[in-house]
């Protein structure tokens, strides 16, 4: 079915909704700034609103629909209880700036997973203010660069990330006036001690890493790597995407990590939405803690409350004290798991991804060897020879009925397939995915690579084209 | 586990599979020492789902909220209805569990529902395009002076003392990171002095950030900016915390408008504690490919079907990396969908009547006000500042109020960390009644 | 997708679920009672519980997937608040039996809901036990029953039914222990007055019919019809099925009718979950109040209260107070329309049954002349002449996005298509309806029917073989 | 109204196209003397949606709950938790605003649905077959001593004293309307004494109907009573109150019932205040075609896959009319969806332990009960008969317990008219904690 455009339905806006309130005049004075002309927002019924929105949301691939093994996301189910819980009167409809001994509720919630996520970390001082991982880069940079200020490091501005890293590293250095080095990935795709000792000097600020990297594997020389950064003058910024491989099992702050975001959104399980909202927030050790933003939550006696007032801190870095809504759910992740399972997230999301990792790998090209984490890197060389491109590959995943894995990152390999299957995915859809893969590699190798090119043809759309949307950007619907 | 699909006879043939003897091998990357303890964290004991329902529920009794109490209080947040249908639509999990629509095929669902929000922002704000959403007023606001830096290719950000505190020290903080000057113009009032504005703009100047309707709730005329920008060629900025006003009152763009961003909270999005809410970022259309973040745009598949896609990606870290036009990654892409539900239940009509309502509640409140409570004079939307005698005679009324479950006000030191204590900040929306305000009246000449 | 049975999903049970309360011995009593085999329920993890019904549940049409115009169903739209309000814990997490001093919240809304029903109908007394519209016929069976019974009657147990009724009308009248005699509708498809009256005699127990009846035609002789019954001593009962007709307009309860059921999950929109719950709620005329079923809800002072003690009743249909959670819908729906607003729902309706009569009438053949009212009827007669009948008819419109119209029913028109659009439905939506009704015509006179014999061709499933289902019946999945 | 997609210009529009001149001209086949004023019916004003949700809060405040309540609460209806997933399941579109799925091509989603019900349903009772739904227990089995009478070709019904008033009087009350005996045999105290319900047994009977567990709780074997009904060629007829029983008991189908029918509120239904809850109805395979209600059967389609049709439908009211085996249509389909939804997510293995602890609650609190209150004797699932010295003893108690936010059991008489009023039915579920029993404890020997 084709659901149009909102402002294609053919009709004018049925008679006004019924809305409470006072019904009276307003002032003479705001009267005089009246709008000239509509906005022209199409107003419909409920029932066409509804069938509208449903009938889109029927297009759309949703980890409740199906396997959705996007690397370095963390696509895993999201708890219908969280749902139910964050929609409670007293946790959605309370505002920010209402008195805090009528808030206590929330804030508690809030304090716990504050605690909880700095356990989990080992990084034990902890703010949710970044409202995504990209967000609590910057936060966590700027407490980078007041502690190397607060030494008299005032010219370290030099920030290394590795090529295998994600994109909003470099972006979020940038964002935080400092400019970053790349350093060039070792053959096994992790850190190369020269290369990152060749670049360590008196002006770097920090190592910014993921690890286990965006290639899924470990950097077993994680102590090493922190110390030379150490011993250097610089710090180590921890880059938490990747956090689910190590939940439970071990803690990045043990290893020498100063400052650590955590996507909430991925590790504790809160729904991608579409593109958000995520958390991001930031847990750091002692050395970073006096730079933490503004407001925190801390408890004096009995009472919680948010504190705004303090001179190390960086100050704000969001208008509100953050995404509530968004930690709600992650404390109910974790509240599920609790102390005896929270492990279980790590060794069963680790695995899933190896078990995919060893039923593909002789028939998917294999870029680094060994284990891998929660994610395995695939790349299309084999099939390349077939004409066959990972392009092809994952869009014929989707007519057979999967999300497509991540494409084309990491950039350090060339036609990367990252797949992360997470810990709520059953050996039986792991069987299925992997069928289907082989699948796939069997018809490149018998030639048969027609459907390859064309897919996908059983979704509702087929390949569209990008390059006429940049090109000639619409944005907006006419008028 | 209830999340957890595998048995232990799953795990044990798996890992035959990949040919490890047990769960420990699959970690023997990392090394030893860095291994902890099972079940040795500091964390609650795990819980059952009837435990979890019965944790967050006490949690949330703590809290007074606003199906028991009467919200006067804004700020940035505000207590609008929301239709329950936007409710249903967010927690449909085809919505609530996709990823960022990077495989548009299977995404055109996200895609067409953000295509729709941007138009209706663009319609709502008077501007050009809208992109599909910023994290909140605040950092949109620092986003649209470093846009305006790259547009300029000047550096000098001045920002009206009239802006929510809070979008001004979030911009002041993230600006302060990088080179450039940022200038604040003290207004001396509780509202708006454009002509103090107007002096601190200079050649070096990349951008003026004014609100509108500005922090204490007052309307006024943009004009006299629109005219000295373009002497100055800097960019207009204008934010602004409730975008229900613009149902009723001039848009930003009508006022001229180069960026116009804020809080999209309004459109359907309960108040939640301040989070999650929707940034809203909007410009001119020459200025597109300075923008930040993600946008939707227009296309046509393999058969020449119309579809939809994210673009302009070029200026996204993914592919810029360091020259990104921004860092941000995640957005609040199921708000825009709550946002773009909302404002198709609602329309025009239902808008301008929520923006009616809004008003006409400040306006009833204003005008019955006793002697001894005084509100900042000229046009106000839905908020203003009440001021009383002394921080005695204010704090007395707010304990009144509250001990009849009306929240009366933020006091506004609160917010303006600088203010002196007898002062009120204000706000309406169609959830209060005429019953309310009557209560709150009377509650003010009680507790005189 | 092929989403598999339960009971195929590949693999054992994972762990049990986390479930509150006491972890402790039974007594050995009970344990001497133990089941000796496992029942074989095959739990699934929250994520494949998840995954497996939302993918089930996207093979369904419903309201708001798209039009639903089955005649008789009133498939109207259900709205969203009225779900929001009913799972308030106050109205969802309360038991029957506390203490009615704790209660006072739902029985108002009941007590209310009685009231605007008695309002609507213009019977002012109601009971709500019945579960569902059969079940109403029962209980106003029963009920006019014990009124002649009481009369010195129980010779009267014949019922009279049009042979348009619902086929539920024979069968409740057969287990209130009456035997019906069918009436054959006049050439106009409404009650012959002639055929009435050679039926009454002083067996007679009561007329029953639908007004409208399922031609969609008002019965126009409706005060001489109840006349005549009630002159021949028996009752007039009514089928409330297409009350949506009336329903703020006119007042079967005025026009003589003594006793009505009122099928809410129709006229008061609560939604119809695949085949229920519904609710079917009775009102009467005073002539029948005494004979209402307990428990009753009553107001004694400020206080409402269930009352069972009542020595004329026809006693309890249910083991329960009602269906509760569909009436508080009901309420809410009844709530929102309120008194400025009601007769819209029947303006609305009938203005779409006239405008799809009025842009199909030419192409389709109507049987029965004149205005209709909440749904038309149309028969396949023309097309027949193309050997295309109303079963493919019904079919191709599957494939053309809508969910197919009543068909063979009424059973006194060959081919019967019974239209029924509801006041929620756009001019947008029926106009499509309508093109899709008039394709399909067009493609018969154009000889163009493999399409409509083959169809449906575009669903999950293509027609299924019912002749099979009953010859060997499979009702349960073998182990 | 909002619920209303026409503006006033599409009624003209519309008007023209039917070729009338008003709206009136549409009810003019209606007589004058029945159209009523429009406005004039005595029905509240139309309240907003906002006013909707406030008035159901309102309305839902004065009821005392289960999530601020602790339930000792049974006789028919229980406190079983229901996981989120359930409730959003049934809440998605698809399923709740279908229609019975009389156009199997496009309903594959309930009838699947419901095959898994029907399966599970079938495999829990320990019966070959299960329908797709009744009303609820007391109708259920009302249909039950209809069916074995059309079986039996007799029509005598035995009824055991034990089994819930409620279900008793509602059959009594169906059969009344019929020829043929109904008897209901007295058991003299609370339980259920076999040997007078197998004297009652004679050659006209067609079935006798027991509980079990039965209404006061109690479990026993119903061997003997297999036995005296094959003697006597009548059916047994098994009726239950709370299905979870079965995860941990015998089955009826293993006591040998032909029909077993009962309440499966317990599956994942709250208690709303008594419905919509969900009538069982499961029997042998060779009464099928007697069997009341829709079922759902495997098929396939044209092209060979596998699909599902509702079946059977000869023995239904829309072909036999008056000869159908019962006049239920709309059943209760969208509670099989919940059931099924709350099955597949506990399984075995969670249906266990939900009726261990239920059961475990109940022998926690009988062996911990002081002298002055006696429990039923013998073995018993969660629910049993307390009894006190005198009801003003019990009502103490009764009214103490509520006071502590505790509702501890059902008057005894509330249900059973002729009870004396000492006495009172308790049920326990998973829901009760080991605290909360301790709490009733405490408030039994206070209120002594």
């Amino acid at each position: 079915h084709e659901e149009p455009l909102l402002f294609e339905h053919a009709h004018e806006a049925p008679e006004s909704i019924n809305l409470p309130g006072v019904d009276g005049e307003i002032s003479a004075e705001l009267s005089a700034f009246s709008r000239k002309q509509a906005a022209n927002i199409p107003g419909l019924s409920e029932p066409e609103t509804v069938r509208h929105f449903v009938r889109l949301s029927q297009w759309n691939h949703g980890i409740e629909t199906g396997f959705y093994p996007l690397g370095s996301c963390t696509m895993k189910y999201n708890p219908r209880v969280n749902e139910q819980v964050v929609r409670l009167p007293g946790l959605a409809h309370i505002h920010p700036d209402q008195p805090e001994d009528t808030a206590q509720g929330v804030l508690e919630l809030m304090y716990e997973l504050q605690d909880w996520l700095g356990e989990v970390s080992g990084l034990p001082h902890v703010t949710l203010q970044p409202a995504a991982g990209a967000h609590g880069e910057l936060a966590g940079l700027m407490m980078i660069k007041a502690a190397l200020d607060a030494r008299g490091q005032s010219q370290r501005r030099k920030v290394l990330v590795p090529d295998s890293a994600h994109g909003t590293n470099p972006a979020s250095a940038a964002l935080c006036g400092m400019h970053t080095v790349e350093l060039k990935s070792g053959a096994d795709g992790r850190i190369d001690l020269d290369e990152l000792k060749a670049h360590l000097d008196d002006e770097t600020a920090a190592l910014m890493m993921t690890n286990p990297n965006t290639a899924g594997a470990f950097e077993s020389d994680i102590k090493e790597i922190c110390q030379l950064v150490h011993d250097a003058g610089g710090l180590v910024y921890g880059d938490g995407a990747n956090l689910n491989a190590l939940v439970g099992v071990a803690r990045p702050g043990d290893m020498g990590i100063d400052c650590l975001h955590i996507n909430v959104h991925k590790t504790f399980s809160t729904p991608h939405g579409g593109g958000g909202p995520g958390g991001g927030p930031v847990a750091v050790n002692d050395t970073l803690a006096p730079y933490l933003p503004v407001p925190r939550i801390e408890k004096h006696g009995d009472t919680l409350t948010l504190v705004n007032a303090c001179d190390t801190s960086v100050g704000p870095v969001l208008g509100t004290p953050g995404q509530i809504g968004v930690y709600i759910r992650a404390n109910a992740y974790i509240s599920a798991f609790g102390r005896q399972h929270l492990h279980k997230i790590a060794e069963d999301a680790v695995l899933n991804a190896n078990y995919v990792l060893h039923r593909l790998k002789d028939r998917y090209h294999v870029p680094f060897e060994g284990l891998c984490k929660h994610e395995c890197l695939l790349t299309d060389e084999i099939q390349n020879k077939h004409g066959v491109k990972t392009l092809d590959i994952a869009k014929r995943l989707i007519d057979l009925g999967f999300h497509p894995m991540t494409v084309y990152f990491p950039l350090i390999v060339h036609g990367a397939m990252l797949i992360e299957p997470t810990e709520t995915e059953s050996r039986e859809t792991l069987d299925a995915f992997c069928d289907a893969m082989l699948e796939i590699a069997d018809a490149c190798e018998a030639g048969d690579t027609e459907a390859l090119h064309e897919a996908p043809l059983k979704p509702f759309r087929r390949r569209l084209d990008e390059t006429q949307a940049a090109r000639k950007p619409v944005l907006v619907w006419p008028e | 586990m209830r999340f957890l699909p595998h048995t232990d006879t799953d795990r044990t043939a798996m890992l035959e599979t990949i040919g490890v003897s047990n769960m420990a091998e699959l970690f023997s990357d990392i090394p030893g020492e860095f291994h902890i303890e099972k079940g040795s964290l500091e964390i609650a004991d795990a819980l059952s789902e009837a435990g979890i329902v019965r944790k967050f529920t006490k949690a949330s009794e703590k809290n007074r909220n606003a199906t028991n109490s009467r919200y006067f209080l804004g700020g940035g947040t505000y207590h609008h209805f929301v239709p329950a249908v936007v409710d249903y639509i967010i927690s449909r999990g085809e919505f609530l569990t996709a990823y960022t629509p990077y495989q548009p095929e299977i995404s055109q669902g996200t895609l067409q529902a953000l295509f729709e929000f941007q138009t209706m922002i663009a319609r709502l704000t008077g501007m050009d395009v809208s992109n599909a959403s910023m994290y909140e007023a605040a950092t949109a606001t620092a986003e649209a002076a470093l846009m305006a830096r790259r547009v300029t290719r000047k550096s000098r950000v001045v920002m009206a003392g009239s802006v929510n505190p809070r979008y001004r020290s979030v911009t002041a903080n993230y600006l302060s990171r990088l080179d450039g000057e940022y200038a604040e113009v003290d207004m001396g009032r509780h509202g708006t002095d454009l002509d103090k504005v107007i002096a601190a703009i200079d050649e070096k100047t990349a951008c003026v950030i004014v609100q509108y309707p500005d922090f204490y709730g007052s309307v006024y005329d943009l004009a006299p900016l629109r005219a000295a920008c373009d002497a100055a060629r800097c960019l207009m900025v204008v934010a602004f915390s409730d975008i229900s006003a613009f149902a009723l009152i001039e848009s930003p763009g009508a006022m001229g408008a180069d960026i116009a961003v804020g809080s999209g909270q309004s459109l359907g999005i309960p108040m939640g504690f301040g989070g999650p809410h929707l940034g809203l970022f909007t410009c001119k259309q020459k200025y597109l490919r300075q923008m930040p973040g993600r946008v939707c745009g227009l296309t046509s598949d393999a058969d020449g079907k119309r579809g939809f896609v994210l673009t302009l990606s070029t200026r996204e870290q993914h592919i810029r990396r360091e020259k990104a036009t921004s860092n941000i990654c995640s957005n609040q892409g199921l708000m825009c969908t709550a946002a773009a539900t909302y404002m198709t239940q609602m329309g025009d009509a239902g808008l301008g009547t929520v923006a009616r309502h809004s008003a006409a509640a400040l306006h009833s409140l204003v005008s019955q006000l006793p002697g001894h409570v005084t509100a900042a004079h000229g046009a106000h939307y839905n908020e203003t500042v009440l001021s009383f005698a002394d921080q005695q005679a204010r704090d007395r009324f707010l304990k009144a109020a509250q001990e009849s479950d009306i929240f009366a006000g933020i006091p506004l030191e609160q917010i303006e960390t600088a203010a002196d204590g007898r002062h009120l900040l204000v706000a309406t929306t169609e959830m209060v009644e005429e019953a309310d305000i009557n209560d709150y009246l009377a509650i003010l000449e009680v507790a005189k």
